[in-house]
């Protein structure tokens, strides 16, 4: 089809097969391809099967796909999983280590190479995975040279021993390779200085700094972790304190301590976490305080499959905790996105003094892309502007008149930090009057609540409308969050055969103008993706709008949600295909 | 009564003859003695009776959720080290909910003081067991006596590592003022487990059970620095004796001298760095 | 109006003001009367203020009212209060101890009596509170007798002694109070053995041990410590465990535990010991664990206000969890409702090995009245019948052979206890397969997800759909839960009035057939009456339905919702008063 | 290897070389000794690589989630004290999240064996820092050193007031099996801190660095029924010497004897009783 590649690369845990992924990465980038890359593995540490999916192309890409042109089988389970899904052009490198070559593919396809042999024979059997890498930049004819500049900036912080071992080995694998080349229209042309390659972890990490958070106290959960293993790699070079906490709602009570003393705080868990938070998530409504939560969606209920992907938390997330009160959530559509979503979220949760979550997934947290990223180092994120922060209350803390609850017309009272001259600042979860001490007069009761919801209006005002494309068409493929790239692509394959279909795609979910997206939606056909059984966006906008969906494309396997397999199902369901 | 700058003008929901009355007064006594106003002073309150205290006088307020006040506490601590943090909680919010955040705040020495108003009942739940509920007391619910042993406060604490472990009395509130002085002055996790009677709901461990059971450390000339002298007033039975004052003291490094960014300044006080966020953007 | 009378008890905490209501009540339930009763206290062991209201007819009452005939202010605080709000044929009751009688009452209406000093003549000053219900069983005219017979039931237990001082001291009341008769048309029949004086609170506790269940591990929270009181006190007489957890997380996952082990077991909370279940409700989900969670509302977010009332979870209920599974909730909608509530959660939560969830308020916990329950003692909660617990299982645990999670048409796998010859019994909180071990293999997933939603067919088929009043009428109030009695008598003063309104009233909530809703509900003009802020009975309506509301009455002040509180605001709602 | 009537064919995800194997060969081997079968058993696990254990052998199984192990297992026990519960779980699992449950699972003194495969680290999710990590140590994550004092599970078990405490070490199966036995056949809560090796993320409490350090307290003729013997063995150091065996070991009543219906017979095996309930109603 396009000019895309997709290399594949399998094994056990603990073979490394994300170094070969991120070599290769590595590779393509500096030969200034846009790359792809997706993680799948188990919920362990050695063993088993897991594999890499790298695609790379000329132009941006969206998502994975899972039909390689390279496959890299590291055992030979690898081999037997993916080897009739190669595509015509399709290349084998099967690591012969262990012994058994399967004798069912020609030589041409298949080359055989005992990796850990050559990477021996190279220096060390640790650049068995260089060695991979070296094949397979081979394979895409990217130049040796190229190659070699990337694998040195790869191992250049270990020492000149490792680097040169490295070369050597990758000099081993390009050797045997190059016989081999894949079929392409692929061009190299050079480093571009201004991309990145983000995966959706680091893409939330450098949204919370960029954004000032400080703060990150955690408790480790898959897919959550990353976040915070790239925030902690970090923390060597800005300001930031990551605390592991005892339990998840240690670590939301702490944001909500920090974020009350002054500092922008972010905790990232997956919905077993955030399960537990739910009731800090009420304190920080009542209390007014700030926090951000990500909740890296995976399946469920309860432990559900710890290293897999799923959409399943939106409905619980926009009505966790006990009573009402305003909230952000948030659905980045994928790494670069994230960037923003992470900043934007923090930026409005200290706005309006109120909570935000941002859901991710196994899928957005575990993906990379290339891409740009626009951020301006001295656009500070002025707290003053923020936050309101208050620093001209006159009030002195002898007069105790300080109102940390004011009553104003958009629902935001100033805030200072406690313990300065200003005032003093009383925070309570209790039900509270402006002044911050609990007050359970009914009246007051009411003002209070009505102060809160009114900055809703505000809050809606921020959040942006799904993006449509091809408003004109018939049906429209409608989603939410990471599967918006798989989206987008399968939206092209299908209008290619003629389908009349286009998009409606959201990222900010909550709160949401209802009648705004009225119009939007209004006499459109959606045709819902989720990654869940029961079509939650669906729900949602049923609820705000009163539209009911036409059908619902669901995917609750835990694996993300692949273009070529939202072109399957939307070709099936009836009207759609004329 | 005397006056203080601490008091403030706010009806106080407490049962008359609470032991709560004692540990207020000998907090502002405590904050007095220490020069401090109440702009220096961040008091965070659990939920229950013991929760309520930081509403009762002049300071800077944080008051979250049952057993989570210590989490808080430390988010707070961490954000602005220099703050004075003094959390009033209670043996249910500290002990029972809260017992995971008592263990793990001790464990990273967070420079708090922590005061528990330890009145061996569930007080404003209206009088179910708590964990320092004694096995087989019979409360309002647990009709056949309670089925847990006893948790032991100081015993938990010294165990856990604690680096300030005091036990003081509602009833000797000089006493006391002077425990949260050195409380405060601690550098690291401090705890005064307070005897507290509860008016309402305690028929056991009254006013008049403690007087008879209380002996001040320091006539008895205890070495707080002595853990296994400690150890031992940990482990006699509270029904025999309960010793007051600093049963343990050491040194050892707080929370914010542990960490590299916090030695240097508040995390707070740090200026936003755009250029450095840049430039791991773009080292991506 | 009607023949009804309302007694006001105000005073502080402390203070008894309860235990003159249910002397009263007591008296009356002796005298053939129905009753009505409801506590508003602070949260606060003495001191304060709080008020009982007792409200009696001759018929059945499905409310209280807020008029009191008969104010028993037991401090001039609750005088100056409540004696605006005296009917026209109003009494007071003062108690004089404190000294300061108020002078702007005339003596016929006003009776000051020093109760403590009377009860001191009458041999004790704690019954102060029985004087107090002589005098208003004097203003009622109930009769000596009578009071007397309710008194001896009330003290028998506490010995002779305790009955003759309390015996004298409502005789000095009574005494006191009889040239002060309250002027009405209520008849004093007798005591009519089938009728019970049932608080919320204890009948959820009795319609847990009506099916069957055992073990209540619990963390206390108001307003649901009520319900486990109750069941420590019966725990002398039914062979149950109540434990008090060390925290509401240990408490749903003792719940848990000790249903995977063949004991049904409930646990009750408020919202924020609910929160911190989340998870574990989730564990439930996938576990296919029975188990009950009562959430007595409070008004929140967090701490909120603990000793009020409010219907706020709802939406939170129904969502509550990471992923989704099916789960059942319930609302009922009066004391006697409970009951069966309780036990139909217990039941279909056993029938259908999913969770469920009773959701109370403050209000309904800490309401009383006459009624009647229908209980047959002989039809037992069958285990066998009710779980599917399969004891004809043949496997036996050598061939281990038995699977927890056998794909079945219906979605229910047959259940065996775990250590019996009958197979070895594997349950996980992690996706597994029909065997109970882990699996996330993505076809078993899928199986799983999809038979744990075909419980669904038959979870709906036992709920009953909301019940409607005056189907033809034009509007229609709205609600759901204790706002039911309310709504019923708003209804009858509005009808009265010429309004053309009936009710919709929701008791089961969750799962609900959408089509039979929409078939109930359509072409009818909704009037939703709840007690939050944002009418969450309107947004799961339209959801499950595209039926919006025409108007909100939202209650959101911590307070019930009492019925002339919504006579006034339907009033007011334009179109309806013609 | 020898067979076992707890074998079962499933496949094993631990890596090979984890600690985790000594573990499930004792653990076979205690209940082989014990004469059990797999019908009688039921194994509770935590989520981790612990908690995985009653997945590779035969049993009756519950595996819940994070941190929960010692609730449910409570519950479990409570509905059925005539069952053999055994508990696997890790540090983090029964130290970290679950610290609270710990704490009153040992205060109401249920009759279970707990197995806390003590890695000093988070396995599963790769190589954080658990409460046993010595603080300062370097992780995964932790780049700085970790901030928090080491968590002593034997001081702590003893200071909750644990009836039996012991302490096994992977590389040891057969005393570990022994420990395992004296475990079950113990009337009330028995918790065994097992040191196990994490061979891929524990490089510092390696294999030899056990060892070298570990010593058996039946060598040694410690007496299991001295409580100072055993605080002074949860005192010592792990860096200097680690004691293996049953550390102490005491009478009391387990939380079935406690309860007067409990005592009775299991509370699953009560019959229902409508007479009795229709009475309650009817007296309402
Ligand atoms: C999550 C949660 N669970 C339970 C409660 C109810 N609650 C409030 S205070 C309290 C216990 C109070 O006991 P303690 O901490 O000893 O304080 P005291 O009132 O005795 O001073 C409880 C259980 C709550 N507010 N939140
Ligand atoms: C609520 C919740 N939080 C976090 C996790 C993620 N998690 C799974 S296992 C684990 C820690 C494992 O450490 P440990 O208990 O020491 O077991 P080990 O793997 O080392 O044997 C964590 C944090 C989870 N499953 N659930
Ligand atoms: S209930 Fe007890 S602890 Fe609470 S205020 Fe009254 S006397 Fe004090
Ligand atoms: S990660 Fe460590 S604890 Fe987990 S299986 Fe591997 S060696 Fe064992
Ligand atoms: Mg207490
Ligand atoms: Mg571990």
């Amino acid at each position: 089809m396009g000019h895309d590649i997709t290399i594949l690369i399998g094994g056990a845990a603990g073979q490394g097969i994300q170094t070969i992924g991120s070599l290769l990465a590595g590779i393509c980038h500096e030969a200034g391809l846009f790359i792809y890359s997706y993680d799948d593995f188990q919920s362990r540490i050695r063993g088993g099967h897991s594999y890499h999916l790298l695609r790379i192309d000329n132009q941006p890409l969206t998502g994975p796909s899972l039909s390689p042109d390279i496959l890299v089988a590291m055992d030979r389970n690898s081999f037997d999983l993916y080897h009739h899904r190669l595509t015509k052009r399709g290349r084998v490198l099967l690591n012969s280590d262990a012994g058994d070559t399967p004798a069912d593919l020609p030589e041409n396809i298949m080359l055989s190479l005992p990796l850990a042999d050559l990477a021996k024979s190279a220096g060390g059997a640790i650049t068995a995975n260089t060695v991979a890498a070296g094949v397979v930049a081979a394979m895409l004819g990217t130049g040796l040279s190229r190659a070699r500049q990337a694998v040195e900036a790869q191992f250049r912080s270990r020492g000149k021993k490792v680097v040169e071992m490295n070369l050597a080995a990758l000099e081993k694998g390009y050797e045997a390779g190059q016989n081999h080349a894949v079929d392409h229209t692929l061009t190299f042309t050079g480093f571009a200085q201004e991309r990145v390659v983000m995966s959706g972890a680091r893409a939330a990490a450098l949204g919370a700094l960029a954004a000032d958070c400080r703060f990150f106290p955690f408790y480790p959960m898959s897919p959550g972790t990353p976040i915070v293993t790239h925030l902690a790699d970090m923390a060597q070079e800005v300001p930031i304190v990551v605390e592991q906490a005892e339990d998840e709602i240690a670590a939301v009570n702490m944001a909500i301590g920090a974020s009350f003393a002054g500092v922008r705080a972010l905790t990232a868990t997956s919905g077993g976490g955030f399960s537990l938070m739910v009731e800090g998530l009420g304190l920080a409504g009542i209390s007014e305080t700030p926090i951000v939560i990500i909740n890296a969606q995976r399946p469920g209920p309860a432990t559900g499959m710890a290293t897999r992907t799923a959409q399943a938390d939106l409905l619980f997330t926009i009505h966790a905790s006990q009573d009402e009160f305003p909230r952000f959530v948030f659905a980045p559509g994928s790494a670069l996105d994230t960037f923003h979503a992470v900043k934007k979220a923090v930026m409005l949760s200290q706005r309006f003094q109120v909570p935000a979550i941002v859901l991710m997934d196994q899928f957005l947290v575990d993906s990379a892309m290339t891409g740009v990223i626009s951020f301006d180092p001295a656009e500070e994120p002025d707290p003053a502007m923020e936050t309101k922060w208050d620093q001209k209350e006159t009030q002195s803390s002898q007069n105790d008149t300080y109102q940390r609850y004011r009553l104003t017309a958009d629902g935001i009272s100033p805030r200072i930090h406690p313990c300065t001259p200003a005032g003093l600042v009383r925070v309570s979860g209790n039900e509270h009057g402006p002044s911050g001490f609990p007050d359970e007069n009914p009246e007051n009761r009411c003002a209070m609540v009505d102060k809160r919801f009114k900055k809703l209006t505000g809050m809606k005002e921020q959040m942006t409308m799904p993006d449509v494309f091809a408003p004109e068409s018939e049906f429209f493929l409608t989603g939410w969050g990471s599967t918006r790239g798989g989206i987008m692509e399968a939206c092209q394959t299908l209008r290619q055969e003629g389908v009349d279909v286009g998009w409606v795609l959201f990222q900010d979910l909550w709160p949401l103008d209802e009648h705004k997206l009225t119009d939007l939606l209004s006499g459109k056909q959606l045709i819902l993706v989720e990654g869940n059984a029961t079509g939650q966006l669906g729900v949602l906008i049923h609820s705000l709008t009163g539209i009911r969906h036409y059908s619902l494309v669901a995917k609750y396997d835990g694996r993300p949600v692949f273009a070529n397999y939202i072109v399957d199902k939307v070709r099936q369901i009836q009207g759609v295909k004329k | 009564m005397s006056t203080s700058r601490f008091d403030i003008d706010r009806e106080n929901q407490w049962c008359p003859g609470c032991g709560n009355f004692g540990i207020l007064t000998a907090m502002k006594q405590a904050f007095e003695a220490r020069n401090l106003t109440p702009a220096d002073l961040l008091l965070i309150g659990g939920i229950g009776q013991a929760g309520k205290t930081p509403q009762y006088l002049a300071c800077n307020m944080l008051h979250g959720l049952h057993g989570r006040a210590l989490a808080m506490a430390t988010g707070a601590k961490i954000a602005n080290h220099d703050l004075n943090v003094v959390v009033s909680t209670g043996d249910g919010d500290c002990y029972g909910e809260g017992g995971n955040h008592f263990l793990a705040a001790i464990r990273r020495n967070v420079e708090l003081t922590v005061l528990v108003h330890n009145n061996q009942v569930y007080g404003l739940t209206k009088g179910q067991a708590s964990p320092t509920t004694a096995l087989g007391t019979v409360t309002k619910l647990q009709h056949q006596g309670t089925s847990a042993d006893a948790f032991n406060p100081v015993a938990m604490s010294l165990a856990a590592g604690a680096s300030f472990v005091a036990r003081g009395f509602s009833g000797q509130v000089d006493q006391l003022a002077g425990l949260i002085q050195n409380a405060m002055s601690h550098p690291g996790f401090a705890i005064i487990d307070i005897c507290q009677p509860c008016v309402s709901f305690n028929k056991i461990n009254t006013f008049a059970w403690y007087k008879e059971r209380v002996y001040d450390l320091e006539d008895a000339g205890h070495d707080p620095s002595d853990f296994s002298a400690a150890w031992a007033i940990a482990m006699t039975p509270a029904s025999e004796q309960i010793a007051t004052g600093v049963i343990f003291a050491k040194e050892g490094n707080a929370y914010h001298r542990r960490l590299t960014v916090l030695q240097h300044q508040p995390l707070v006080s740090y200026a936003f760095d755009g250029d450095k966020v840049h430039s791991l953007i773009s080292r991506s």
